[in-house]
């Protein structure tokens, strides 16, 4: 069994989800869900180990070699990338069930979970996936259940941001898709390691520089860069609580995960950095990106739309690591994608329970809610912490890796930007922390208001625990991000 | 529409066709043009037909909502359980060769009509469900 | 024969192009739609283009013939068309919902009532 | 022809008419790949492109109203990205492979060819893109499977229910679900 690990690791959710629909009962969809998400869990540390040891996995699909069939492929950042994303569904889907029987109608909830287990399948396909046609099949399960389960939301807003949410993907899908065509069109292959081999060896030519072109600007289009953000703030901001928690954490993180696949494996770092320059239109565009953004993410109310924003500014660092293209830098970006995701999930998850008790997250409903519900924004204030970058948090080793990276290639400047744009998270968060811990709880029902419950708080904690963990104890994800970025930054070479 | 006769008696004499041309696009897909997919959607037109002319609520007496959603995810289960029994049998995930131990090309043959059922399946209930979340969706607004 | 293959490609690019106006420029949630179907078709369009071979026939083996096109483009297009109608479905099915939320399908209608 | 259509599409505002033109611009490419020799794709572009998007987009538009709001003809922000994504394709197709040719990268790589010549005793199956389809892309298709039964999962999440009124009113007609 152990050497089918690679497609079980996509296939057990995947076919969890017509389970769910048939048992119909909202229930026992739930235990299937927590179940299969476990299991993929699991899965992902195990295939992480053997990759540790045995290096890069292959699995032939359909028992086809791999340029004519498909062919799984698993190396050290997809492994790491697969723990990240089965960890947050992990966690995400037991706090799904305490949090969807509030903010969902029961006769949808096995939908719902439904729903959730195909884009968790949606995305572990997009990851271990070494065709890049089958790239795009899982991009859409992936992304077809996030409008559905974005549009779940209570506020009738939801829709309209699911609904731009699908335009801006699928626009995104369809420039993929366009890319994908060119490249097959030049080659004849759609295996990313064939790809590999046959571009290089190409007479120059215009062609294949559009096709990168496309094929970054839809990735670009997903993970939500500057100036192709628009559909994110509003799409975290009225989704259900846990489908913020996940899809925050894990579809943008997916995304890098696809550039740096485009970037690296299939184009080569020669290319995309030394011929395309790519580098130094990322390099911009990120910077803008983390400043703008955190900058208006001090200017909202509703705390969600307040994360939505620093998220945007968080991917904007990601893409700064990767934009460097030094080991360190790409070290720090790849960190970053954990440790962000750690940390979003927890914030993202305290502000599902602060939504449980109150119904709202604005500022000011939130007021007090410290001595109301402290271990709720106790979860919320580590997960704070972490995102500004104190130490012994997750969000400190990243910066810090990121700040020596920046400094390795003498851009003071920007290591400058970083420290100050941390500032600008201080702030945003302190508005929170205020409006929290030091002024009084002026709601009508005071009294009814109290602690969430423990489903809800346990998940919520496990991954607070886990931004302090790994940012005492680094050196898991430190080891794993840099054998991943000097991986990828030798497959070219 | 409901009591025009020969609308009535036309959709009588033609929905079995439409099925058995749906038969035909299924299984003449290893010859022709044709497959799982498109036989679905033939298989559905010729259930939608009936809807229209008989009505809304007749069409959900022969097949209920709940039976075509079931149809939806019965279709990715044969799929998936196809390629699960190729790994039972030793094989990777959907190598159909290990699907009949003695002819591989037999096996090859068996695996292919299976996923395409899974496919037909899928895609009959899911194009079920939409029409009549369409169609549907009019009772409530009105 | 060059020029007329370029032609053709741009014959696409032009069709593409005019979708993806519809989709970004439209105020009109189903028309965005319709605007994305024929962006899609047009790539499919173009998929097809690079899978054909003068004087080739069809790709079902048969005795008669030695050439033939390119399948696997054909097998590509063929999960394409079922994604994007699954996705224009789910689109439709979204504008439904904003209509009864909204009473609106007009992009810039909606955006006031939310103001 | 396409173009013409297209260009109709653009300009109509009745939304009815988009619908059916947009059908008949389906069918049109339905043709065009026929003589592509892409049967297959050709049918389901009929059946699907012509027929169920179609008939989908009539649906909607019975629930939603089928007149567009006049507006500015052209807007140029819009029109100048078009523009500009037209002309990068446009300068990556000059270096595109000619149109037609048996001697072009994708048909001399070795996945074409062991589908042309191998499939017939691999799988037994005459249409290469049935075996293509079902055999060596296999798993796509499950995956394409799984897309459509995603948009029922979400159509359904969508649609089923009651209707949700701004002012809290639930009932629903008679056949709500």
């Amino acid at each position: 069994m152990m050497n089918h690990l690679p497609v079980l690791q996509v296939i057990i959710p995947l076919l969890a989800a017509p389970l769910c629909v048939i048992v119909r009962n909202g229930q026992i969809a739930g235990v299937i869900a927590v179940a299969s998400s476990w299991v993929s869990l699991w899965m992902a540390w195990k295939i992480f180990q053997l990759v540790q040891v045995a290096g890069t996995i292959s699995y032939n699909l359909g028992g086809w070699m791999a340029p004519i069939g498909i062919e799984y492929r698993i190396d050290t950042l997809a492994a790491f990338v697969l723990i990240l994303v089965t960890l947050v569904g992990a966690v995400v889907t037991p706090y799904a069930i305490t949090s969807v029987k509030k903010e969902i109608d029961e006769s949808k909830e096995a939908l719902f979970y439904a729903a959730f287990l195909l884009c968790l399948s949606g995305l572990l396909g997009i990851v271990v996936t070494g065709d890049i046609f089958n790239v795009f099949v899982f991009l859409e399960i992936s992304s077809l259940s996030a409008y559905a389960l974005i549009a779940l939301g209570k506020d009738r807003r939801a829709l309209i941001a699911a609904y731009q949410y699908l335009i801006m993907g699928s626009v995104g899908a369809t420039f993929i898709v366009i890319g994908i065509g060119m490249l097959y069109v030049m080659t004849g292959s759609l295996n990313m390691a064939d790809l590999a081999i046959l571009l290089p060896q190409l007479p120059s030519n215009r062609i294949i520089p559009v096709a990168f072109a496309f094929l970054t600007i839809g990735v670009c289009l997903k993970l939500a860069l500057f100036p192709l953000h628009v559909w994110l703030p509003n799409a975290y901001a009225y989704a259900p609580s846990a489908v913020t928690a996940f899809i925050a954490s894990t579809a943008t993180k997916v995304a890098i995960y696809m550039l740096l696949r485009i970037c690296f494996t299939i184009f080569g770092p020669d290319f995309s950095f030394v011929k395309m320059q790519l580098g130094a239109i990322l390099l911009p565009l990120s910077v803008i990106a983390i400043f703008s953004m955190s900058l208006v993410a001090i200017f909202q109310t509703n705390v969600k739309r307040m994360l939505a924003y620093s998220s945007l500014a968080q991917i904007g660092y990601i893409v700064l690591g990767i934009s460097l293209f030094t080991n360190t830098g790409l070290t720090a970006g790849i960190l970053h994608l954990f440790n962000h995701a750690v940390i979003k999930g927890s914030l993202f998850m305290a502000l599902g329970c602060v939504m449980y008790r109150l119904n709202s997250v604005d500022l000011e409903s939130m007021r007090g809610l410290g001595r109301k519900m402290p271990l709720t924004m106790g979860a919320f204030l580590v997960g704070g912490f972490s995102l500004i970058g104190v130490p012994f948090t997750a969000g400190f080793i990243s910066k810090w890796y990121l700040i020596q990276g920046a400094l390795e290639k003498g851009l003071w400047p920007v290591a400058l930007l970083v420290l100050m744009t941390s500032l600008m998270a201080v702030v945003y968060i302190w508005r929170v922390v205020e409006s929290v811990y030091f002024s009084e709880f002026n709601g009508s029902d005071a009294d009814e208001i109290t602690e969430a419950p423990l489903g809800l708080l346990l998940p919520t904690w496990v991954l607070a625990i886990l931004c302090l963990y790994f940012g005492v104890n680094g050196t898991f994800t430190a080891l794993a991000a840099s054998s991943a970025a000097a991986n990828l930054m030798g497959a070219g070479s | 529409m409901e009591d025009n006769v020969i609308l009535r008696v036309a959709t009588k004499i033609l929905t079995p066709y439409i099925f058995l041309f749906a038969l035909y696009v299924q299984f003449h897909g290893d010859y022709g043009p044709g497959g799982g997919f498109q036989a679905g959607v033939i298989f559905a037109a010729g259930f939608v037909l009936y809807a229209l002319i008989y009505g809304l609520e007749t069409a959900r007496r022969v097949l209920p909502l709940k039976f075509a959603a079931l149809c939806g995810a019965l279709g990715v289960l044969i799929y998936g359980g196809v390629g699960i029994t190729t790994m039972m049998k030793g094989g990777e995930f959907l190598n159909y060769n290990y699907l009949d131990s003695h002819n591989a090309e037999h096996g090859q043959h068996l695996g292919i009509l299976l996923v395409e059922l899974g496919v037909l399946t899928t895609v009959f209930g899911v194009m079920v469900v939409i029409f009549y979340s369409f169609a549907g969706r009019r009772d409530i607004q009105s | 024969m060059n020029a007329m293959g370029l032609l053709n490609y741009w014959f696409v690019i032009v069709l593409m192009m005019i979708g993806f106006y519809v989709l970004i420029a439209q105020g009109n949630l189903v028309k965005k739609i319709v605007g994305l179907n024929i962006f899609q078709t047009s790539v499919f369009v173009f998929y097809i283009s690079m899978g054909k071979i003068t004087g080739a026939t069809a790709p079902i083996l048969d005795s008669d013939w030695s050439v033939y096109s390119n399948p696997l483009p054909h097998v590509l297009i063929l999960t394409a068309i079922v994604v994007g109608v699954a996705t224009s479905a789910l689109g439709l099915s979204l504008t439904v919902r904003i209509h009864e939320a909204y009473g609106s399908v007009e992009e810039d209608e909606i955006n006031e009532m939310d103001e | 022809m396409l173009v013409i259509t297209a260009l109709i599409v653009v300009r109509l505002e009745n939304l009815f008419t988009v619908a059916m033109v947009t059908g008949i611009y389906s069918l049109l490419s339905a043709v065009f790949f026929t003589l592509m020799d892409a049967v297959d794709v050709a049918f389901t572009e009929a059946a699907v492109g012509a027929g169920v998007s179609t008939v989908l987009m009539l649906g909607t538009l019975s629930l939603v109203g089928h007149q567009q709001k006049k507006r500015k003809t052209v807007q140029w922000f819009p029109l100048t990205i078009v523009t500009i994504t037209g002309l990068l394709l446009m300068y990556g197709t000059l270096d595109i492979p000619p149109f037609g040719e048996g001697g072009n990268p994708i048909h001399g790589h070795v996945t074409t060819v062991h589908y042309l010549e191998e499939s017939s005793h691999e799988t037994g199956m005459p249409n290469v893109v049935t075996s293509v389809l079902a055999s060596y892309r296999g798993y796509d298709t499950m995956g394409e499977t799984t897309v459509v039964f995603t948009a029922m999962v979400g159509i359904l999440l969508l649609m089923s229910g009651k209707k949700r009124k701004p002012s809290g009113d639930v009932e629903g007609g008679p056949s709500g679900r």
